[in-house]
């Protein structure tokens, strides 16, 4: 059974690079893997547990009840508001990584269902530059929060994000502010917010609405943090704890709820959200 | 174009002359008066088109005011209240009570140090989380009595260092914006040097936003961007350019509601009347948020952060 | 009287008889019978009618039910919230969602440690202002859902630390009676083991306080009490005594609701048993007081809190 | 002008101790000071600035405007709920503490007015029982935060204790839930609570009211802070920070807003209270 329902206007390339083979070695232990069983283990490696990249797409499909996910109705693209250009022209950018990922922007949003408990979701995609939350990004983050108030369902985001888009200035930053004033209501309307952070999750995503999750969950592997390693090395001058900004410095540092493997992740957010079912 | 150093060394020599004139019994007065002259249409060449970068440079210039600065002479009665009650006191961030034309008011402001000592203690004027925890505090009393909240901007960025990340400065910073979101008074955020990222909006969601003439704000320093996206740090004056991020631009994007002026030159030449109209920009909004009553304010707001962004529909097609 | 430890031996004796007496033909039954019904007498005789000092040690016995012995028994899917999203996660208080019989509730659990390992962990199970940040935030999170919160209380005190007090461990403390004193759901608090002053009160400030029969609250331990007031830390025993520590005692003084009994010699004895008296207390409370609507609720709380304290007047004299 | 109106009611010794001698000499600089002047000098020494020991009723003489003190009409005395006897009875210890200070029991409170400003005004003392707070004093602090919002007055209360007063066992635990109760309702109505800590603001106090202050004023010299230093010593087995627990320790770990010279502290609280005036 698909997960995606055959829609026209959502084409996704859950295999990034076409690939005839049915098999790949694990970068890990070395072993031939079957790719099948691989994506039916959430990506990750079924010999020796290593975790590989997660598209937004396979993320769906490895959280979602199979068929569950409804994406919402409108596409939206990126403007170009300062019309800006560094090496390349933002809009090149961007076009190339639509073609890349198969998607509008860095994050798809829909309605779906976790073991039966109907959510809206919002899951990000560092394929596309960077999962750098742009007015997209920002928007989407809003309407997926303004469904979950009119259907009366909680509302998980999924990131894995670098932070701000920086190519569009300070509309960028200001999806910060947007996505707050956003998510305050859903507070205010009794309903859940479960954030997951991915690798990686930093900058302006982790400083605003990641960050403020009624329950917080890590995967493992995850890099959480606002300020870069490189950043934070030039202002010290000194070298950081080895653990620095892994799930576990976050979880030992009391900013993050939990810490899952990514297998458990699905039953993990069914139990969560299961507690707020049926909330005022 | 002449610059800024010759300037100064010419306006130098009309003040040798002054003296001279003064002194002995010869009349120089209308040489200097034509070289006064000469000054001023110079200077107007010089600064009435800034670049971009030379406004970059004016918001970092060593001489210009800082927060404390202003404080003195837009308010009255500072009361500066300290401590986030959790951690410790970040004095890169003070914050506290103060009168407004006599209104109390609450007052954030990002201070900068001028000395090698003064900076050690504020940090370089970057925020830690103790002081995005204490503006929360402090905000929330705003709320309690009702009082306006008035932010004064100015810092390159939130501390990136090894304690801020321990210390959950993204948790931080994004509970402020939540707070701010939805905080039951007035509020207004002035940016009177650097706008620095995530570190500056942490106290800059407001009902209205302004920024000095001469002040920037972006989503990151022209150096970062540089370093990013040209893979070429001495690439900033360019990426300073593309960001977009001086206060006539903002104003331009329709993200900041007003620009205050600062004498020719920056701030730095006349702090006194930089003060002035800080102050009287900070009061009309103020009164004029004041006015409105406390719901129409709070979706005025929710509206324009609701909205803020620009996208376009993606046509379907088949390519 | 018999002390505990006869007992024990006595117990063991007759187990070893009754082995005996399977693997052998003779009969030893009705021997066997007797001697039970002798020890269940003596048992009797010890438990029943303990001295104040005995319960302050069934209270800290090192083999007495902890918060997690009951948590898995009282509620099902006990979901751990972890950290006070500021400094860190104290493993010496617990937090997160749970079910009691199908209903969500929030879950504030104080935790000793059994091993050496464990106990340094948990800090030989003291709350440190990281655990009380921790659980004001669930206490918000029970709040915006409507969930019942459940205290299970047992601590010698909150940590006395360097570390404690630079982290305003007292403020940590008064924020959260600030929150439980207008916390818009019913709140359940039962001391299971050591109710130590401040540190369990934290978290004890609710519309119903329950104690386990054995278990202690007080404002000082008794041996601290001793110290300072008998000058003389072996007079602990008297100072038990004199504080009225025990379940019984303040049911007596009017300042607890209810004694959760415990099989003879205490919870360890039997901690099943004990665990089903907790539960169908925590139920029965939970669910009378969720009938309640809130602001009745809240004005009960209120007047329960606000009236607390025995004075008298002092008449006007002129000695 | 006396501060303290005549009231029958109401006996203050403001000397401690009868003392004929108009000049006191002063253990810190070993100065011969006017002992009037003292006294009018907020009990700090004219000559060195030593901090001289200051009774509940010196402080109101010092901070209230002069003959703006009114005491509220009912008197307390302690109950003994407990029928508690350590070395000593506890009424023997009450009846003691209420002789040698003339108080009736740790605090006094009252309304007033500073610079003009009416404001309601807790004291609690020090010398009565270190300042302890049991039933009584939890009482008349609730009494004293309905009068300020009965006649929309701001709130002072100067701490000066050890903690709760063992003797009355739980109820006076229970003071530390009773005060911060009646506290929120303050908030609720809008009026301000300075809080000012003296030496030494500690225990239940310090973890109930006391840090709930709107504003936290500690004076030059308090000490401030949840559990002893003694306690903490044989806990950690170490020696203490050598300012621990000072009001700059305070101050620098951000646990209160300003540290004041006793001499300053009537002007410090017009300011703050000033800001509230008329507020909503
Ligand atoms: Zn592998
Ligand atoms: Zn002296």
């Amino acid at each position: 059974m698909s997960l995606f329902k055959e829609r026209q206007y959502l084409r996704v390339h859950v295999d990034r690079e076409p690939d005839d083979s049915l098999w790949m070695k694990c970068k890990s232990c070395g072993e031939l893997v079957f790719k099948r069983r691989v994506r039916e283990n959430s990506n990750v490696c079924p010999s020796c547990g290593e975790y590989f990249f997660q598209t937004s797409q396979e993320r769906l499909e490895s959280i979602l009840d199979p068929g569950s996910y409804e994406p919402f109705g409108e596409r939206l693209a990126a403007n170009d508001p300062l019309s800006f250009t560094d090496s390349r022209a933002y809009q090149e950018r961007v076009a190339e990584a639509q073609a890349k990922t198969g998607l509008d922007d860095a994050i798809l949003i829909g309605r779906g269902a976790i073991e039966g408990i109907p959510v809206v979701i919002g899951v990000m995609d560092f394929r596309f530059i960077g999962g750098s939350m742009g007015s997209v990004v920002g928007e989407q983050i809003c309407r997926a929060i303004e469904a979950s108030i009119a259907d009366r369902r909680g509302f998980v985001l999924i990131s894995s994000s670098g932070g701000a888009r920086i190519q569009e200035g300070m509309f960028s930053l200001l999806q910060m502010a947007k996505t707050v004033t956003v998510r305050r209501r859903l507070a205010e309307a009794g309903l859940p917010f479960v954030s997951v952070m991915t690798y990686p999750t930093t900058g302006g995503v982790e400083a605003s609405i990641a960050s403020l999750g009624d329950i917080i969950i890590a995967e493992k592997g995850a890099m959480i943090g606002f300020a870069g390693r490189r950043v934070i090395e030039q202002t010290i001058a000194e070298e950081l704890p080895a653990h620095f900004q892994t799930e576990s410095f976050a979880l030992e540092r009391g900013q993050i709820d939990r810490v899952v493997r990514r297998e458990d992740l699905r039953s993990e957010l069914a139990v969560a959200l299961g507690f707020f079912v049926g909330a005022r | 174009m002449t610059d800024e150093r010759t300037l100064d060394l010419l306006e130098a020599k009309i003040e040798e002359l002054r003296q001279l004139n003064a002194m002995d019994g010869m009349d120089l007065s209308k040489e200097i008066a034509r070289l006064e002259e000469k000054l001023a249409v110079l200077r107007q060449d010089l600064y009435s088109n800034l670049t971009d970068w030379e406004r970059v440079r004016i918001a970092r210039h060593p001489k210009r005011p800082y927060a404390l600065d202003y404080i003195a002479s837009v308010f009255s009665d500072f009361y500066e209240l300290r401590g986030d009650r959790i951690v410790g006191d970040d004095r890169a961030l003070l914050a506290g009570l103060a009168r407004l034309e006599g209104r109390p008011v609450a007052l954030l402001a990002q201070q900068k140090g001028r000395t090698t000592e003064e900076n050690k203690e504020r940090f370089f004027g970057m925020t830690r989380p103790q002081g995005y925890r204490k503006a929360k505090r402090v905000m929330e009393l705003a709320e309690r009595f009702g009082l306006p909240l008035v932010s004064l901007i100015d810092t390159s960025g939130a501390y990136p260092g090894v304690e801020s990340e321990e210390l959950n400065i993204g948790g931080a910073i994004a509970e402020n914006l939540q707070t701010m979101a939805g905080l039951r008074v007035p509020t207004v955020a002035v940016v009177i040097g650097e706008g620095g990222s995530g570190g500056a909006l942490a106290i800059g969601l407001a009902d209205r936003v302004l920024m000095l003439e001469n002040a920037i704000y972006s989503v990151i320093t022209p150096e970062g961007a540089a370093a990013i996206l040209w893979k070429d740090k001495e690439r900033a004056r360019e990426a300073a350019t593309a960001l977009q991020m001086t206060a006539p631009h903002l104003l331009e994007l329709g993200l900041i509601d007003g620009v205050v002026p600062e004498p020719l030159g920056g701030a730095h030449k006349n702090p006194a009347i930089t003060s002035a109209a800080l102050k009287e920009a900070v009061v009309h909004h103020v009164n004029e948020l004041a006015a409105f009553p406390l719901d129409q304010l709070l979706a005025a707001r929710y509206a324009r952060y609701r909205n803020v962004g620009r996208y376009s529909a993606r046509p379907v097609t088949d390519s």
